[in-house]
């Protein structure tokens, strides 16, 4: 397939599109995603290319648009909702949890609901605590979903699409520090445009990037980095910055988690720091280290590091206070290198 | 600021609590016949009164009187009269199942059986029914087995949802019948969605589904009548106004303010308020509606003014929060007498015939309960453990396999 | 199931889109002084209609005419011109400072002025006030400090707010002015419960709180309302329907299928619907509602009819989904003007005193932008970086120490 | 202060009684909870002792009754609401988390919201799908909300008092398998009831028990078992029934933690096994976990283990499969005693 350059949101708008074209189920709704595109402008188009039925706009009321997404779900049709902000995805979070995540098991297999609740997620764009969110971890508690998270806009597409294939309800965060132009980790420094990156050069044509399989941003001895979305940049740059030789994990799917290959990198580098922008008690560092040490405890060289935000709202004034950078990174790679004493 | 003097908290409460004689009168019935019909196209603006008046058909003599009278043959009345005794006759078979330990919990619908009953008729198979616990009758009216509903009650092995759900959370997709949620009211923007894909699609099925007054408050309630009226979704929206919810009665969620059915308007929906223990009158506006639904004209919404005879659930205890004759003092009367004493006044019945169907109804549910019993009540039997852990996901992931292998199932 | 041809899924579109024609044409607009004016302890069932009228005072010629003129004092009409085109300054300079890179994001209320403006001042200042991000107006007709208002714009040393909030989320505890949240919607049911405390306490307290068009389909709208009305709370719930969220016209919140004041009518609200660009309409109508939460009758929905003249925000492009010059067909004009006509009209005001007032505000705004940026703009000056752990909770839990003490502040 | 055998119900009652007859500001709201005294009577007798006003019934709206608390709490009250079981909180799970958890910071400390949700919680009745769950992680994650599970009745009286002092908002989870009568782990056999026990010994008068400190139920020397709420009788009984030396620690609060009490423990027993009944993935375990691994690498002589409930919805004929008994723990004590291969 010939590649053209694409950054996130384009990506995933041809992977809206593509499959809007090609199964008359798929349909996308949400607050300002209809006429006008979406705020970030990922529904671009789908309005004027598929109908007025196809890609609309919706009342603001995050839990009637998925509770109605649920309901058309069960009808047969596969319903891609925006919600605006994934700091808004509360409201929506009864029905998603009580509803979506368990029609299938409470049914007896009767209804199902292939669902896709996509959002923007994540800091860095000085959007205060309501713009900044990253709420992945409160998904992956609840049996029945599974939560996919991309770093660059050939996963992003690929992961689109598997997601709206899957016959389970699929939450699907959206970095939005990665929406426009790449980011390398350093907030204060230029960074060269996604047309210039592999991963951001893109079919054209449907593709899938199966759910459930991390990838290996960069190969490495010495200690592995699990992390996904925007913290992969930052883990990369965490790494050259320590001059460590670290393994990079881009995980893109939090469940069902690719323990496989984590499990294997830890075993080779006998040691583990994870990254994530979230809040650091009960983020899915908490799970992810549990996992590695119940699974790799005999290879472990140091304790498993976890690089998070802190245990505070998403402050406006201080956003690279907040946001884990690369330097963090560093230190915390320095520390497990050493021992993690 | 102005020194004015000091405020007060209202906190609303009923108009007797045990001990107290039941006191009705401050309810505005209109008598049969009373209530103009609108035509089916009309605008919801043209119709705001509606919301304020109560449809009757049958008035006391048990004449079917007025523009709502629906003009049933006399089969599909006594159709409709015998799934309602059937109806009444299961539950408390189940109640007494609970008392007997079978089963952990029970819900009846006693009162309220003309609803589901005969909107379970209105409605056809291949709609979607978004019911709460109290609408069994949707499936009693279809012909559901009996055993089925049993067999998930007694979470038995041929529980058709697989042990996973509380008694009486049925789910039957072919019978119409969405699968039952704890969570309350959450059915509601469902059924508005489904009804949006059968638009969207470009089918004729259309959804309807029921909540009870207590459950109106819930965010999913305001959310399912703004899609259903912003998107002109084919559903009928039926508010089950038994008065009380547990042990609140119908002013906790705003009844001594207005009525249920002028919620509706708000939303600029049609909006009709019917006498729920009248079976002629439910199936009339239900019809209604769902015409109004099915050529495209949008979504209605519908109180269904009843009284919940029974207890909340078999945990509940009425005694302690109403008096204890309300019930039999509900001026709207028990919906199997009235349409009884109907079929009798037009000579399509008989009292005979009424104790045969009785006998009849409490034969067929005991033959549903050996079948059900035989294959064992809750904990004597139940579905493979394995089910635990099956359809969670349409594939387990590796943490299931796991899990499952360590329970060694 | 009956056959009946395919069902069709409706969305709604606005008259207009970029490159059209803006037509107003469907709005029925009251003459000023059409409406009548009831009795404050008019039962709510008794004035269901005016859910559907629009309450004005000023007509075409600047005269305020019929019963609800408040028959203010020149004075006050003075006071609320100027706080008036000091807001509306204000939000010019603002929004020319984030294009300057002083600030992340700011939010005009252009053509909205009279709303929170007359509603600070109708409000008392121990009242609270519950508003979204478009009633700086209240801050400014009470004379909270411009310069404090762009300290937390900026994000500087100075914000009262610590730099944890986005710009122009203002919290003014002393003002009336609840701390503004970026969940739209949460104020609504917070301002009933504040006003049930007031109650609950015997004070005389009253809260007021605000809500747009678009956001009315939120949740808390309806648990706001239920509340409300349940326990007859003294709150003032308006919902200023400015025609627009974001991109999306009010018909997609409902909008085209009735008023929006008449979702009050479901919860046996008085309901009322009123010209947001009349000063004096807005006046009165809150007045009233102000009269009857004081005295102790309970909650009034308010819709107030205006049109956002400004992008949603800096982030917005209204030229991208609507006609370009659909504010200036509005066809209830510019509150601004309107009251400045009426009170040149009554003698009490002239173009001079206009200019001079517009020189006074564009002076008052300078100077506090001054004192504000010599502290500094955004990026340039901020709070100690320790306010990023301070106030999660009354006091630290180890790990803010903890984490506090590896950032190093 | 001499005391009188309740059970967790009566305590809470108790604790709900003093705090209302000794501050105005008090008041208790929630769905049955007034006249009626609640589903499970927590709230008997209030409206009867303090007024309609200060004891009264809600809509059913988790929403309207948290956000209306909200309210309330900002104008100086100190409400306790119920929400009738933990499953139901999704609903209002964004006025807590948006709201109630930032209202302080937010505001730069001008607003603060003093609020207690209490909501029965966990399974071991049942109660099925939807009134057996166990969503403490999801509260653990949310900064600026504490979470208090208490596990008998002289801790619950004590910390729901504790609770309603707190200047911030508290999550307060009642494991109704301990409401009426105690529970010792096996649920196939008769206990001795409450009264017969030294924690059902509960004073009439008020008194407090800290938010923030751990209770060590038994010490031991071998390993470290943490847990909370009913998972404490089931911890004690697993220890007993592996004939394991075992410190059971018995958190009472999730957040803040009593970190010093664990890591002093682990460090001095060299082994963990944790304990919870809601799912594993991001279950507050994983949390702990990590934690402890991260404080206690060095001492750790193999890996950190957990017991909890397994990744589905909970279900009804499968209940004892489900809830993690004595049996399941004992197994993980005889692993980690063995190192955990
Ligand atoms: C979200 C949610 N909140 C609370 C409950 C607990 N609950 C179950 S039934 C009920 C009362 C419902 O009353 P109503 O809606 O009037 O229906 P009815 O029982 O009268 O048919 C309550 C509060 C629940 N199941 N779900
Ligand atoms: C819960 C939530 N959902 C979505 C948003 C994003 N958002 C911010 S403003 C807005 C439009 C609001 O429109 P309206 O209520 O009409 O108020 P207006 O901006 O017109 O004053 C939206 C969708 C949000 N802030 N909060
Ligand atoms: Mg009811
Ligand atoms: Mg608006």
């Amino acid at each position: 397939m010939s590649t053209t350059p694409m950054n996130m949101i384009q990506a995933l708008n041809s992977a809206l599109d593509n499959k809007m074209t090609e199964d008359p189920t798929v349909l996308s709704f949400g607050e300002d995603t209809g006429y006008f595109g979406g705020v970030f402008r990922v529904t671009d188009h789908l309005q004027k290319n598929h109908g007025l039925t196809r890609s609309f706009d919706t009342p603001i009321s995050e839990s009637g648009i998925v509770g109605a997404a649920v309901g058309m779900s069960t009808y047969g049709l596969r319903p891609v909702v925006e919600i605006q902000f994934a700091d808004y995805i509360y409201p929506a979070y009864d029905q998603i949890v009580s509803e979506a995540a368990k029609m299938r098991y409470r049914s007896g297999g009767q209804f199902t609901c292939p669902l896709v609740v996509r959002s923007p997620y994540g800091g860095g764009i000085f959007g205060g605590q309501t713009h900044s969110q990253s709420p992945e971890s409160l998904f992956t508690h609840i049996s029945g979903l599974k939560v996919v998270i991309p770093s660059n806009p050939y996963d992003a597409k690929g992961l689109l699409t598997s997601a709206i294939e899957d016959d389970d309800p699929v939450i699907f965060f959206e970095p939005k520090r990665l929406y426009n132009g790449p980011f390398d980790g350093w907030h204060e420094k230029p960074v060269s445009p996604w047309k210039a990156q592999e991963l951001a050069q893109v079919p054209a044509e449907k593709y899938n990037v199966p759910i459930g399989k991390a990838r290996v941003m960069r190969e490495g001895n010495d200690v592995t980095i699990l992390a996904y979305g925007t913290m992969v940049w930052v883990a990369l740059a965490g790494a050259e910055h320590a001059g460590v030789d670290a393994e990079v994990i881009d995980l893109r799917t939090l469940v069902p988690l690719d323990i496989e290959t984590i499990e294997a990198s830890v075993k080779k580098t006998g040691r583990c720091v994870i990254v994530h922008e979230a809040p650091k008690t009960s983020g899915f560092g908490g799970e992810l280290s549990a996992l590695v040490q119940e699974r790799c405890f005999y290879h472990l060289e140091a304790p498993v590091a976890r690089v998070t935000g802190w245990d505070t709202p998403y402050p406006h004034a201080f956003e690279w206070e907040y946001f884990p950078g690369p330097q963090r990174v560093a230190d915390a790679l320095k520390s497990v290198m050493t021992g993690g004493r | 600021m102005k020194n004015t003097p000091p405020l007060s908290l209202r906190v609303p409460e009923p108009t007797g609590r045990p001990g107290d004689k039941p006191d009705f009168s401050h309810l505005q019935l209109d008598d049969a016949g009373a209530v103009e019909r609108p035509e089916i196209s009309t605008e919801p603006s043209q119709m705001r009164d509606m919301a304020f008046r109560l449809i009757r058909v049958l008035d006391d003599n048990g004449e079917a009187v007025g523009p709502w009278n629906p003009k049933l043959d006399p089969d599909t009345l006594r159709r409709g009269l015998k799934a309602m005794i059937l109806t009444r006759t299961f539950d408390d078979r189940m109640h007494r199942a609970h008392r007997q330990g079978k089963t952990s919990f029970y819900m009846k619908c006693t009162g309220e059986e003309a609803i589901a009953v005969a909107q379970g008729m209105v409605l056809s198979r291949e709609d979607m029914g978004f019911p709460t616990y109290r609408q069994q009758g949707l499936l009693i009216s279809r012909g559901y087995p009996l055993a089925s509903m049993m067999n998930q009650i007694y979470s038995n092995a041929a529980d058709p949802i697989k042990g996973r759900q509380l008694p009486i959370m049925y789910s039957a997709k072919d019978y119409g019948f969405f699968t039952i949620s704890g969570n309350l009211g959450t059915q509601y923007i469902q059924a508005v969605g489904w009804a949006m894909a059968s638009a969207y699609r470009g089918d004729n099925k259309i959804a309807a589904a029921w909540i009870g007054d207590g459950s109106t408050a819930e965010s999913d309630f305001h959310s399912a009548l703004t899609f259903a009226a912003v998107y002109k979704a084919p559903v009928v929206l039926n508010v089950v106004n038994n008065q009380w919810a547990i042990s609140s009665f119908q002013g906790v969620a705003g009844g001594m303010e207005t009525t249920f059915a002028s919620k509706g308007i708000g939303y600029g929906l049609p909006s009709l308020r019917v006498d729920g223990n009248d079976f002629l009158a439910v199936w009339a506006a239900t019809s209604w509606a769902e015409e109004r639904a099915r050529t495209n004209q949008g979504a209605t919404l519908i109180e269904i003014f009843t009284y919940r005879g029974a207890p909340h659930s078999t945990s509940d205890d009425p005694s302690r929060y109403r008096p204890a004759d309300e019930h039999e003092q509900w001026p709207l009367g028990d919906p199997i007498e009235r349409l009884k004493q109907h079929l009798i006044k037009i000579g399509e019945w008989s009292e005979e015939q009424q104790t045969a169907a009785e006998a009849e109804a409490v034969e067929q549910v005991r033959a549903a309960a050996k079948e059900s019993e035989a294959i064992g009540t809750l904990g004597q039997s139940r579905p493979s453990v394995k089910e635990m852990f099956e359809e969670v996901f349409a594939e387990p992931d590796w943490r299931l396999v796991e899990q499952r292998r360590e329970v060694g199932v």
